[in-house]
């Protein structure tokens, strides 16, 4: 597994911010809100969410658009929506650099991010991405090139409820039944790893605030 | 168009008054207002006119560029029409605001001169398939006040009958390369044959079987309806649109386009004359915006 | 979102403070804040920090056919994106005010003035040129936005390597990757600097801040943004009025800016040398944006606290009373004498801002969440944790 | 081709420090409050000003002062080259350079809780479109009747090698830098100061001093042509 670093409330104007970083992937998530909202995205019962990712080169494309959606869809399952109904929380993500992980460092960005603004949530969740080599070794948090040879990619999106529900899940390329099975229990094993991670994180964030 | 708001009893003056025969600026029912008319006055462009009429302002200029012809049409050269209502005109028209009426007007323009009737566009061909002119007619409305239609097919048409295009010798052949010679003699120039270029007449429906031409914008107010008619030099009709929510009975439908089809045989007459003679004056000094 | 209300009581509070020479991030007038710059794992990107203002440019390549009016030149675009992460009320992939103003600088510090050997970037005149994208986004927006994008973009430009090609007898062009052949580094002939001075009215009387924080920015009466290079040329002015100013002022200002200038070019020039001498010579590829490599801005903050304790400990040390040196300071250096209140300046930008000094030995006691190897710096953390419970109640 | 010529004068025959022929005109339209129209050599500028009236966005209504706001456009047929779009990024940044000008000059105090809406259509453009639109601007407003701390007067100013030269025409602008500065001629300060392409520290005084001169000389004609306006319209000028 490769490293996981974060540093929380890294910008001064979001509500929430971090800064997360995979191996060599970094993810930067800033979250806004609950705060007022357009007229025409108002929901009477819950808030509305928007995602908005950039890519580091160019603007938004058909990628950066697929990936917005896959992460709207998880972070609205996690947070309590209904909690603020008529407003908007927004979630701006940047890309920093990439090693093919942009999706679950994005995801996990967010939901620290989220942490940090103290939006109710929930549940927290944890996105982990792993590839199968052509010999069927699973690797974790592989790299690009370790992805360009493998046979399949998959990403998973766990919630932190300990039985590591799945929230989303992708996949991209062939794989058996008995591989994908594989995949998700070694992904599932490896998620735990990061919520404890969250935990340390967020902990370490509240023991400076006390003691300061 | 304009933000005019009249009370009812204004609108009740005007409407009997043109049911009376009487308008409010004295005119006849199908009377036009003055219009001043001078062309060439944009250097940078190949033809241009401004046209003044009433209180609208429209400035045309038209810019030949040389372009590959369109894959299902490589003899004909193309005429692009581009209306930019800015916000000198109307403050509504700020941003994106004056957006709406700059597409129909260029729409219609676009229909006016899409057939081979109007405008001979194989004219415009320089080598078949290869490359072709491109007649850029930008319409920019400098103030708006009423008939906005009839002012800007007039311009555009003066626009035309003034644009001057450098003449253009196909010197040689070099490995499937054509090349070419743009004559720098002023005096070798190709001009664009409008002399069945249609123009656009406006009729404002103002009661059943009572309408006017060239609506003032107080006018445009009281009526909601109006029809506009393309009419080319010989009379016959080659558009039509209706605008705004409101009926026009078969009848005063049909009464329209036969007084259009009538009274645009003459303005064609008129303006052709006008730009003649103006075209005869020797040394002719611009006066722009003076 | 709507855009954070200031205040009449913070507005009057921040001019009135202004008005008595004093700045609420204690700076003086002519300081520029710390100046960080941090570069990606790919030649190119660097993330820039003025303050806590913070922004991040990449430059990518492409090939691409030539202008006819220009055939043996490379080109260069650039563009600048905004999004709600810079501040609350900016509205994605809208264009906006600041947006425009931005790419107006930015094209004519780096485009215009030339500083680019575009010609280098030519392969073949006709057919093929390199074309060099510049995206700068802005990460955070504290004020003087201008400024840390024209560090941000020089930075990229700099650093950027493209890959080198061959072209074959026949005209086809072969574009090597990085691994194939040593890349190719761009040739900047000059460092464009941006500085930017903020105008207060009080009465008659003029006082120049430079580089104003985003709340300076709302209450600010005017300010003029100067694009130069440290060999004397101003490569873009821009005062968009707002005030009226006598020109003297205004040109005192730009010749002044020239000083400065120097500094900040010299820590761009460095900060990309020894990132480019590191890539050399350690074997290992370069970590990038890594957490422990990027300073947030809660980090910074401390760091700015710490430093102000450091400082007042020497002083009490040598029997200085603090709070009556702290209050002479300013009225003295920017007061009574105006004109050389940037000669008093104690520490020129340059020694602070140097990347590997100051913010970066502060990092290392940084408390870092890292999962694998968080344990191994328990010790430093502690140490670091008294430090910082010191301060706060120092401060108090 | 240089230039100046070795004997001292420009292409178009202008000495150094000349300015091209200025000629303008107030009151062009009906419809807006003000109206005017500059052709300073061949850039062709027409301005009109909406206001004060009633601010169009609450969000943006400032009850101490007014809202000043300004778009600039140009004809497709302005410049050499067909310009597609009326309005981009670069007619955006001269708009809200021009806003801020009219910010320092407009007594703002006196109109809380208005907006004037000045809008600067660029008929033809070679060399200092935007001094031209700052100066039919002005025009506007003073025949829109707004209050004015004084006249505002722009005007450019390039250098060629050591020679300092007023009033750039494109083509002089495309070999050296283009610096254009507005001010207050009654007063004497600066309200705004751009400048484009390079130019050399120590020449900057001698430039922004030149195109300071050209203002003053501007600001004759202006000031000119607003008194036979009032002339004309039987208007008294107070202060006479």
């Amino acid at each position: 597994m490769a490293q996981h670093a974060c540093d929380l409330t890294f910008l001064s104007r979001s509500d929430g911010s971090a800064l997360y970083s995979i191996g060599l992937t970094a993810a930067l998530a800033s979250v806004n809100g609950p705060g007022d909202v357009k007229v025409s995205n108002r929901l009477y019962n819950r808030s509305h969410v928007e995602v908005c990712y950039s890519p580091s080169t160019g603007h938004p494309m058909i990628r950066e658009r697929a990936l917005e959606s896959i992460i709207m869809r998880t972070v609205e399952k996690a947070i309590l929506v209904h909690l603020h109904p008529r407003t908007a929380i927004n979630i701006s993500i940047q890309e920093m650099q990439s090693d093919g992980l942009a999706l679950s460092v994005s995801v996990n960005a967010a939901c620290l991010a989220l942490l940090d603004a103290g939006i109710q949530m929930k549940t927290t969740f944890a996105a982990i991405t792993c590839c199968i080599t052509p010999f069927g070794t699973i690797l974790i948090d592989p790299t690009e090139a370790e992805i360009q040879e493998s046979v399949a990619e998959a990403t998973f999106v766990f919630d932190g409820s300990g039985e590591a529900k799945v929230l989303t899940a992708l996949q991209d390329g062939h794989l058996s039944y008995e591989d994908f099975k594989r995949c998700l229990q070694q992904c599932q094993e490896a998620s735990k790893d990061v919520f404890a991670f969250y935990r340390g994180t967020i902990e370490k964030k509240y023991q400076n605030e006390i003691e300061s | 168009m304009a933000d005019i708001t009249l009370s009812e009893s204004e609108k009740r003056y005007i409407v009997d008054g043109v049911k009376l025969g009487l308008r409010v600026d004295g005119r006849e029912r199908l009377d036009y207002q003055h219009m001043e008319i001078e062309t060439g006055l944009v250097s940078t462009a190949n033809g241009s006119a401004r046209l003044r009429h009433g209180c609208t302002d429209v400035l045309v200029t038209v810019k030949m560029e040389m372009e590959p012809p369109p894959t299902h049409q490589p003899k004909d050269g193309l005429i692009n029409f581009f209306v930019n209502c800015s916000a000198n005109a109307a403050p509504e028209f700020e941003g994106r605001g004056g957006e709406d009426l700059a597409t129909s007007l260029s729409a219609m323009l676009d229909g006016l001169y899409a057939s081979p009737m109007s405008l001979d566009r194989s004219r415009l061909c320089v080598v078949p398939g290869k490359y072709v002119k491109v007649l850029y007619v930008d319409v920019e409305i400098l103030e708006c006040g009423g008939s906005l239609f009839d002012t800007v097919s007039l311009g555009v048409k003066a626009a035309l009958y003034a644009t001057r295009m450098p003449k253009i010798y196909i010197t040689g052949e070099d490995g499937g390369e054509m090349e070419f010679m743009v004559s720098e003699n002023p005096q070798e120039v190709d001009r664009v044959d409008v002399s069945n270029a249609p123009i656009l007449i406006t009729h404002l429906r103002i009661t059943e079987n009572l309408t006017i031409v060239d609506p003032s914008p107080e006018e445009e107010c009281c009526g909601p309806v109006q029809v506009v008619v393309g009419v080319n030099p010989k009379g016959l009709i080659t558009a039509t649109q209706q605008f705004g929510a409101g009926t026009f009975a078969p009848q005063t439908l049909a009464d329209s386009f036969k007084s259009a089809s009538a009274l645009g045989v003459k303005i064609h007459q008129q303006l052709m004359q006008r730009l003649q003679q103006e075209e005869n004056v020797p040394n002719r000094k611009i006066r722009g915006f003076w | 979102m709507k855009e954070v209300p200031l205040s009449t009581c913070e507005r009057t509070s921040l001019v009135s403070s202004i008005h008595a020479g004093l700045r609420y991030d204690h700076r003086k007038f002519m300081e520029v804040r710390d100046i960080t710059l941090n570069f990606g794992k790919d030649f190119g990107s660097c993330s820039a920090t003025l303050g806590e203002t913070r922004v991040l440019a990449q430059v990518t390549c492409e090939v691409v056919e030539p202008r006819p009016s220009r055939p043996n030149e490379g080109k260069l675009s650039i563009a600048v994106h905004l999004s709600p992460m810079a501040a609350p009320h900016l509205e994605p992939g809208r264009t906006n005010d600041i947006v425009d103003e931005l790419q107006q600088i930015l094209d004519r510090n780096i485009k215009e003035s030339r500083c680019l050997d575009l010609e280098s970037l030519c392969i073949q005149a006709e057919e093929s040129v390199w074309q060099l994208r510049l995206d700068v986004t802005v990460l955070n927006h504290a004020g003087n936005l201008g400024d840390a994008c024209n560090l941000a973009s020089v930075a990229a430009l700099r650093h950027f390597h493209r890959p080198d090609v061959t072209v074959e007898a026949d005209g086809r062009v072969t574009v090597h990757t990085l691994e194939e052949r040593q890349p190719i580094p761009t040739f900047m002939r000059k460092v464009p600097v941006c500085l930017t001075y903020a105008f207060f009215m009080e009465g008659e009387h003029c006082i120049t801040v430079m580089d104003p924080t985003e709340q300076e920015e709302r209450v600010m009466c005017g300010r003029l943004v100067v694009g130069l290079n440290p060999h004397g040329e101003i490569t873009s002015l821009l005062f968009p009025g707002r005030m009226m100013m006598e020109k003297e002022t205004l040109l005192s200002c730009i010749r002044k800016a020239f000083t400065k200038a120097k500094s900040v070019a010299e820590t761009v020039q460095q900060a990309v040398e020894d990132d480019l001498t590191q890539r050399k010579t350690v074997s290992v590829k370069p970590r990038g944006y890594e957490v422990k490599n990027l300073r947030s801005d809660t980090d910074y903050n401390r760091w700015l606290i710490d430093q102000r304790v450091d400082k007042r400990k020497l002083m009490i040390e040598e029997n200085v009373m603090p709070m009556e040196e702290e209050m002479q300071d300013p009225f003295e250096a920017n007061v009574q004498q105006p004109e050389d209140s940037e000669d008093s300046d104690v520490n020129p930008p340059a020694t602070s801002s140097k990347t590997p000094l100051g913010p970066s030995s502060h990092k290392k006691k940084k408390k870092e969440s890292v999962m694998a190897n968080g344990s191994e710096e328990e010790g430093d953390e502690e140490e670091e944790e008294v430090k910082s419970k010191l301060t706060a109640e120092d401060l108090l | 081709m240089d230039v100046i010529s070795p004997e001292g004068l420009r292409q178009d025959g202008r000495t150094p420090t000349c300015l091209r022929d200025i000629s303008c005109r107030l009151g062009l339209y009906d419809r807006p409050n003000g109206s005017a129209y500059i052709e300073i050599g061949n850039t062709k500028v027409l301005a009109a000003v909406y206001g004060p009236r009633e601010v169009r966005s609450l969000s943006k209504q400032n009850l101490d002062e007014c809202v000043i706001q300004c778009e600039m456009s140009r004809i497709a047929a302005c410049q050499g080259e067909r310009v597609r779009r009326p309005r981009d990024q670069r007619t955006r940044a001269l708009s809200l350079q021009i806003a801020g000008v009219f910010h320092a000059a407009i007594r703002k105090t006196k109109y809380p809780g208005s907006q004037i809406d000045i809008y600067v259509q660029v008929l033809q453009a070679d060399g200092g479109v935007t001094s031209a639109c700052i100066n039919a601007s002005a025009l506007a407003l003073i025949h829109a009747g707004v209050e004015l701390m004084d006249y505002v007067v722009s005007c450019t100013a390039s250098i060629n090698k050591t020679t300092p030269i007023l009033d750039v025409t494109q083509q002089e602008s495309v070999t050296g830098c283009e610096v254009t500065v507005s001010m207050l001629p009654n007063k004497g300060s600066v309200v705004s100061l751009d400048c484009a392409h390079t130019l050399h520290l120590d020449q900057l005084d001698e430039v922004v001093d030149l195109a300071m001169e050209g203002c003053q000389q501007i600001y004759k004609v202006m000031s000119q042509e607003v008194e036979t306006y009032l002339q004309d319209k039987n208007a008294v000028m107070s202060h006479q």
